[in-house]
């Protein structure tokens, strides 16, 4: 209904393959992108700031990291958390150790201490395929959850085996205050949504999805299953862990393996799920599905004058994501992304049903 | 050298108690192809029911109106999740079993509250010393232990009975074999799922028993049923003695290492031992120790 | 009434008159085609769909090719005066060839591309072709069929290689082979072009187009380039056309439109003309394209629509009612809006909701969103289909062109856009009406003759430089022509008032109750008719009525649908009633057939054209009792049933009247 | 009805006493036959002779127990599906083994993979060398899909297509690997007459336009005789003939097997 596509034709192969080909599409993005990166810092509160928007971006962050692995590459994957914590606690010891290193820096090679670890773990992709994986990828969870408890090294022998971050800036710039804080997340997952998406539209993308719709074929036309396969946990790890970097050094500030624990990978993987398999977009809907729910469970009834306890709500969000699992599974198996992929399409048609 | 064995048998023990949660994940893998992660749920859900149904009602009661309830999932699960389901790749279930698992997690605490309940249906819980004639000083063991143990004995042979013998078991095994051949002998799938599921809850019922006497029934073992994953992946998915013997070895093995090796690396490695020790043997066998082999055709 | 009608136009100049100034020095295509080059060297001169995107030319680009074309044809041996064919679908390298040809003082000949063998070889042979460039194997394998009748054609050039590897005569050459050719020959002779060029004059032949005449064998329209160039001159400025339109080329290149709309107009103006993928993605491609000038017959028009309909049928019954609400809305406000009449403020919200809602989504959908100006021609539209487009703010309008006239003899202005006339007379064409109602013109796109055919070429071309177009028509108050018939079909009433039949069935025909019409009254004292009923609308009509019948024939025949049909009827005569020509020619009389005209007995072509005389010969009772005080009439005839047998039917039908109107001028512009 | 303008020329692919078994089935048997560059091969023979497992043999699938395979005049043994490709070897599957998740286009762009070349960090950049790369093969994709006809389908994710379009785009995406030996897996099974019409052009038309060299596996006997140069017979995992279609007509081993004379 909102599309005016008559008239915006393709003359080269660049423009017909650009992520928002359709016009209207791209004055989207560009309000959204607007209203992220000035009308938000102007008008929200630092509470919608820093307990909103800054764990909403950085799930998405981490959701894109799973769901390169688990919907472009087929690889289910229950260790994220785990990855995460080795993207944080990386971080951490490079900001202690390394105190001279760049903000950037740190990131970067803390998501690149992640990947590493990611590709030890996806080693066994290599003779085992699906839940087999799966408890897998479980082994690294716990593995590193163990590591970063008892191996004191990594906690800087800190008593309580709780680490809190440096102060932080970059390039002089102190990162303290909200909107700073914000800021430094939107760019870095700006600019990361953007790499993942130009990865899964070229060679590599198709090599994962190659793998992942039929391996036998992928084969049969030259990919390698081990490169591929790596590739995805070496890029999947890396996401999981700048964004668990991210999520210990701007979110928490101080922190402890807990934050890391095998919940967080699941949370993971149902924003991956509810927002769409295969999709960036639904790494984004995905988490601010799972982020509302809990929010959604405070406000509402409270709102209407029958306050829950937090037991109480902590025990229904249970049950809402257990329950959206199976029921996107059932109906949408896509998630999100794909029911606005078709509601997309009715507006392309409209008013033509198809 | 007691020592020694005070800790294998203390594994052992531990091992059967893992065994017993994944006997449940087998029944329903080897029926149904689903891998069922919500198997750990089942057991805390049950203990729960039994646990706050004790509250009102003298404890057999108790225990029939739970196996009800058990029964009731199975129902609606098979309803709800399976049937819209079926034909589904292998690990969109699992996915959903996830979801079933947090449902039910969930679901339990709420409607049974969510605190630490201790359960004594009158199992014995006395140390005693055995073996005495062959070590000095004999072996240290809770008598409670060798209940379980004989528990976990017990189910396993009514459930090679029940699969060998009545024809329910041999529809059940003929469906692990192939769906369609099942539905061609005229068994309703959609009845076996609900069968097999009532009695994974059933077996889940026995273990919650077990364990939640020994930890109190409370959230972790929900998580702690995890453990039942790599006893799989040792013993092979879809073989029951493969289920028994592998959660024996992962218990006897994540207890020597913890005693043995886990002082070095600052303990605690029971938490991934066992799942190392299970990656380590798929990379080898990845089809464990008992399961078919799994051949690709081009 | 004089008898003649005259109108003088010298239209002032409405558009801009940039081009005219930026092409005075031009007087033939390869000239406008170099100053393009030089005015618009950057912008889009030519598109094709092909291998997945559009591929783009831009003037200087097609420049080049041109020259490097026109290099290698001469190189083949291509001198002045010359014939080449042009066979094939609409293609970017089909178009340069054109000006290529014109370029070496050689006229191009395109053919219909579904012209099959031996049709083509009337043309090739007719026009004396030497070359032919196809546009693919196919084209080939006919030119090769008919190549051993037809010696005088030597050389082949084919544009698109695919399965050509084994096509091993020396004569057949790719398109690729010819240019390298022609740019070996520049590097030796670099000013080649622009000699050829600067040799040609306006007065030349620019392009002969054969027209498939109803009798007899196809007729070379030789046309000039001063012919193609001031028509196209003057239309673009009438409509303001600029180097910013795009179109899509999609009808026959031999076809004289697509020769002026998207090689004449689009070099004069300096715009981009598109090229479909191929014929079975027009639709799809025009989406894509959104052109924002466009041409189509009204057969195309009408499909356009019905897939609209059947497409909304399926829809949900929320986008149902917003369809039918906004239509209802835009039918009586759209058609004001686009004629900037003034509209009641509510009206016009209401007509931007609907345009929000449902007309630019529709618009969009079928590829309309851009359209300026669109063109209906050739034969009448239903005024409910032209309604259509123009009510969702697509400026259709009509045209009235022919070959010989390099295509525009009138057009409709803006703002004076009607479904039955064909407007005014363009600029610089004078238009009169002859005694016989036949309609003949004078313009500077007069074409020069009939290739090798005086004799038809001065039975059109009067004397004087009257052209006769063989069509009957007359002008209306408001300064529009009107074309009824051919002229050979158009009689005269006992009072010697004209009597046009086809007009009269088509008016009728626009109805949806009616399926066709037969009317009758040449030398008799009023006009009569037979009506046969669509059986669905009537049937559908009577249903929500309540109306029970048995049959087609019962149907026909209940008195409810007689007098629905005769309030058609009186409809059309008060429409009449406003003309002064026709007037006369209201219906009296009338009667509902009892069966379905039909092609198995005879009364209609195969093509469902009412065959007249046979109609009139068969129910030669009926039409007497048209013509008598009779109330009611006998009839038997012979039919032929669907499995072979034969039988007799007869009926006795009622004979209805219906009320004539006073003549009663239209007041202007209501 | 060989193509006039065709050459056909030496020995491309050479395959030597191969034999290989699964636990105890014997599956190839001994078997020796060589595909000459640029002609079409048949492998025929009736169900369970060893067809498909001779191509998987090929590309690199199986690896037989004994013989070795000379392509392009280097005998191996035992290769893997990825040296196969990356050696100029494509194929197509009796059951379609298409990306079901992708689009027509992607899925034959997927056969280009081998010929990209930038890395993951040129990749995530996109813009410049890697959006260049992607250009250029998109360029040569096209020309496939015009080639084989399916412009109509190009964005069409392959899972929604009819089975003899998929069939036509897995041809496509063996295609975009530019092989020098094609192995097709019973190309035209499942399809209508008029479908295998169309494949049977697509065929010869590779074969006379880029010069690839064909094995192809198929029931249908009019076809195998109409197109192919040379026919190799197998039954019960032994080559029983060898020949053009003609002399492999007439053969009486052939016969038997094919009327089911037993053993």
């Amino acid at each position: 209904m909102l599309y005016r596509e008559a008239g915006q034709f393709k003359t080269t192969y660049g423009d017909d393959q650009a992520v928002f080909p359709i016009r209207q599409d791209r004055w989207g993005m560009a309000i959204i992108l607007a209203i992220a990166y000035v009308a938000l810092p102007w008008l929200a509160t630092d509470y919608f700031i820093t307990s909103i928007m800054i764990p909403f971006l950085i799930y998405a962050l981490a959701a894109i990291g799973l769901n390169l692995l688990t919907g472009y590459c087929g690889q289910v994957s229950l260790g994220t958390g785990g990855f995460m914590a080795v993207g944080a606690y990386a971080a951490y010891n490079l900001a202690i150790r390394v105190p001279e290193l760049n903000l950037i820096v740190i990131f970067i090679l803390a998501g690149g201490a992640a990947a590493m670890v990611g590709v030890v773990f996806g080693v066994p992709s290599l003779r085992i395929k699906g839940f087999y994986l799966a408890v897998a990828t479980l082994a690294a969870q716990f593995f590193l959850d163990w590591a970063f408890a008892r191996i004191k090294w990594f906690t800087n022998y800190t008593p309580s085996g709780s680490v809190a971050a440096p102060p932080l800036d970059i390039f002089g710039f102190a990162i303290n205050t909200p909107d700073r804080r914000y800021f430094l997340i939107l760019a870095i997952v700006t600019v990361m949504a953007l790499a993942a998406k130009n990865l899964v539209r070229g060679r590599v993308g198709r090599s994962w999805m190659a793998i992942r719709d039929m391996d036998i074929a992928a084969e049969i036309i030259g990919i390698r299953p081990l490169r591929a396969k790596l590739s995805a946990f070496a890029v999947s790890s890396f996401f999981a862990g700048v964004a668990g970097a991210l999520w210990a050094f701007l979110h928490l500030g101080a922190w402890e393996p807990l934050a890391f624990d095998i919940n967080r990978s699941f949370l993971l993987l149902f924003m991956v799920i509810i927002g769409g398999l295969g999709s960036i977009l639904g790494c984004f809907l995905g988490a601010a599905f799972i982020l509302m729910v809990p929010l959604a469970l405070n406000q509402i009834p409270t709102a209407l004058g029958m306050p829950l306890s937090t037991a109480m709500i902590s025990h229904l969000e249970f049950m809402i994501f257990g329950a959206m699992i199976v029921f996107f599974l059932i109906a949408e198996p896509h998630g999100l992304a794909r029911l606005w992929a078709l509601a997309k399409e009715k507006l392309r048609l409209w008013p033509f049903p198809h | 050298m007691g020592f020694f064995f005070e800790v294998l048998f203390g594994g052992f023990l531990a091992g059967v108690l893992y065994a017993l949660v994944a006997l449940g994940f087998v029944l329903i893998f080897k029926a149904s192809g689903v891998f069922n992660f919500a198997q750990g749920a089942m057991v805390l859900f049950a203990a729960l029911s039994l646990v706050r149904l004790m509250e009102w009602m003298p404890i057999p009661i108790a225990m029939l109106a739970s196996v009800a309830i058990m029964i009731v999932f199975a129902l609606v699960v098979e309803r709800l999740v399976l049937r819209p389901l079926v034909n589904q790749e292998g690990i969109i279930l699992f996915m959903a079993t996830i979801g079933v698992s947090y449902f039910i997690d969930g679901f339990g605490q709420t409607v049974w509250g969510s605190d630490v309940y201790k359960l004594d249906v009158g199992l014995p819980n006395e140390p005693v010393i055995i073996l005495e004639s062959l070590f000095e000083g004999g072996i240290l063991v809770n008598q409670f232990d060798l209940v379980a143990a004989v528990i976990a004995g017990l189910l396993v042979t009514v459930l090679a009975i029940f699969f060998q013998k009545t024809r329910i078991g041999r529809a059940l095994r003929a469906v692990a074999d192939d769906h369609q051949a099942a539905q061609s002998v005229g068994i309703p799938l959609r009845d076996i799922w609900v069968i097999v599921w009532s009695t994974s809850g059933i077996v889940a019922l026995v273990a919650g028993i077990v364990w939640g006497s020994a930890l109190g029934v409370q959230f972790s073992i929900s998580l702690v049923a995890l453990k039942a994953l790599p006893v799989l992946i040792l013993g092979g998915f879809t073989s029951v003695p493969g289920a028994i013997v592998g959660g024996l070895i992962i218990g006897a093995g994540e207890k020597l290492a913890e005693v043995y090796i886990g002082p070095t690396f600052g303990g605690g490695i029971e938490n991934w031992f066992a799942y190392m020790l299970a990656l380590l043997f798929l990379l080898v066998r990845p089809q464990g120790l008992f399961g078919e082999r799994i051949i690709e055709r081009v | 009434m004089d008898g003649i009608q005259r109108t003088n136009v010298s239209t002032p100049v409405i558009g801009n008159s940039r081009a005219r100034a930026r092409l005075k020095d031009c007087d033939t295509f390869p000239k406008v085609l170099i100053a393009n080059a030089r005015d618009f060297a950057g912008r889009p001169a030519s598109r094709e769909k092909d291998l997945g995107i559009w591929q783009t030319w831009t003037w200087a680009q097609v420049l080049d090719e041109t020259k490097r074309l026109a290099a290698g044809l001469s190189a083949l041996g291509a001198t002045r005066g010359d014939k080449i064919a042009i066979v094939g679908d609409n293609r970017p390298r089909l178009y340069w060839t054109m000006c290529a040809a014109q370029a070496l003082g050689c006229t191009p000949v395109p053919v219909y591309q579904d012209a099959v063998a031996a049709e083509m070889g009337f043309v090739i042979d007719n026009a004396g072709a030497r070359f032919a460039i196809a546009e693919d194997q196919e084209q080939v394998d006919k030119l090769l069929q008919i190549k051993d009748a037809h010696p005088g054609l030597e050389t082949i050039v084919y544009e698109d290689g695919r399965g050509m590897r084994h096509y091993t005569q020396p004569f057949l050459l790719s398109f690729e082979k010819v240019q390298e050719m022609g740019r070996d020959l520049l590097a030796r002779d670099p000013g080649f072009f622009e000699r050829e060029v600067a040799g040609g004059k306006g007065s030349d032949v620019a392009v002969m187009l054969y027209t498939s005449g109803t009798t007899g064998q196809p007729k070379g329209v030789v046309l000039s380039h001063a012919n193609v160039l001031v028509t196209a001159l003057n239309s673009i400025e009438l409509e303001n056309l600029t180097e910013n339109e795009e179109t899509l080329a999609y009808l026959p290149m031999a076809w004289v439109g697509d020769h002026i709309f998207s090689l004449g107009q689009a070099y004069v103006a300096g715009f981009c003309v598109g090229c479909p993928e191929s014929g079975a993605t027009v639709m799809t491609d025009l989406r894509e394209l959104g052109p924002t000038y466009f041409f189509a017959p009204p057969r195309i028009w009408e499909n356009i629509l019905t897939t609209v309909m059947i497409r909304m049928e399926d829809a949900g019954w929320i986008k149902r009612w917003l369809f039918r609400k906004f239509m209802a809305h835009a039918k009586r406000i759209g058609p004001a809006l686009l004629d900037k009449k003034p509209v009641g403020l509510v009206d016009r919200l209401l007509y931007w909701l609907g345009d929000l809602l449902i007309y630019a989504p529709l618009r969009n959908t079928l590829g309309f969103s851009r359209i300026r100006l669109a063109y209906t021609a050739g034969e009448a539209i239903g005024p409910d289909i032209f309604d259509f487009y123009r009510s969702l703010g697509v400026n259709v309008k009509q045209l009235y062109g022919m070959t010989e006239a390099a295509v525009f003899i009138c057009i409709q202005p803006d703002g004076q856009v009607k479904p039955d006339t064909v407007g005014p007379p363009a600029p610089e064409v004078e238009v009169k009406i002859a005694e016989s109602g036949e309609v003949l013109f004078k313009s500077p796109g007069v074409f020069l003759a009939y290739y090798k055919n005086d004799k038809a070429t001065a039975e059109t071309k009067t004397d004087d430089g009257w052209v006769k177009t063989g069509d009957a028509g007359f002008f209306g108050a408001d300064g529009h022509l009107r074309i009824i018939d051919r002229a050979k079909d158009v009689g005269k009433l006992a009072d010697g008032s004209l009597f046009a039949p086809k007009y009269l069935e088509n008016k009728l025909k626009f109805f949806p109750h009616i399926k066709e019409a037969v009317a009758f009254g040449a030398g008799r004292d009023y006009a009569a008719a037979f009506i046969n009923i669509d059986l669905a609308a009537v049937g559908n009509w009577a249903e929500r009525r309540g109306i029970v019948y048995g049959g087609y024939a019962e149907l026909a025949a209940h008195p409810e649908v007689y007098k629905l049909i005769r309030d058609c009827i009186e409809q059309v005569n008060r429409d009449l009633s406003t003309e002064s020509t026709l007037t006369g020619s209201q219906i009296k009389r009338f009667l509902v057939l009892h069966k379905e005209l039909d092609a198995d007995d005879g009364e209609l072509t195969r093509t469902r054209k009412v065959r007249r005389g046979f109609v009139e010969s068969r129910y030669q009772s009926l039409v007497e009792a048209l013509f008598s005080d009779a109330r009611r009439a006998h009839v038997e005839t012979e039919v032929v049933f669907e499995d072979g047998r034969k039988g007799r039917l007869q009926a006795d039908l009622a004979i209805a009247e219906a009320d004539r109107y006073p003549h009663q001028p239209l007041k202007k512009a209501s | 009805m060989t193509a006039s303008g065709r050459k056909i020329g030496g020995t491309l692919l050479k395959v030597d006493n191969i034999s290989l078994s699964f636990g105890g089935v014997r599956a190839l048997n001994d078997v020796s036959f060589d595909i000459k560059a640029h002609e079409i091969r048949a492998i025929i023979g009736p169900n369970g002779a060893g067809k498909s497992s001779m191509l998987n043999v090929i590309n690199g699938f199986y690896h037989p127990q004994q013989g070795t395979i000379t392509f392009k005049d280097i005998a191996r043994t035992d290769i893997g599906p990825y040296d196969a490709a990356s050696r100029g070897i494509a194929r197509t599957f009796q059951n379609i083994a298409l990306f079901r998740g992708m689009s027509t286009l992607d899925n034959i762009m997927t056969g280009r993979l081998l010929k990209m070349k930038r890395n993951l960090f040129w990749q995530a950049l996109y813009f410049g060398p890697a959006r260049r790369e992607e250009m250029e093969h998109r360029a040569v994709v096209e020309r496939i899909i015009d080639f084989l006809e399916i412009q109509s389908i190009r964005k069409v994710p392959v899972g929604r297509l009819p089975y003899g379009l998929q069939k036509r785009v897995e041809l496509g995406r063996a295609l975009a690997m530019e092989p020098d030996l094609l192995l097709l897996d019973e190309p035209m099974a499942g399809m209508n007459v008029e479908e295998k019409e169309d494949m049977c052009r697509f065929i010869l038309d590779v074969n006379d336009e880029f010069g690839t060299t064909i094995a192809l596996i198929e029931h249908d006997m009019g076809v195998v005789m109409d197109i192919s140069d040379r026919v190799v017979v197998l039954d019960y995992g032994r080559k029983i003939a060898d020949g053009t279609p003609d002399e492999v007509r007439g053969n009486q081993a052939v016969i038997d097997a094919y009327l089911g004379v037993s053993h």
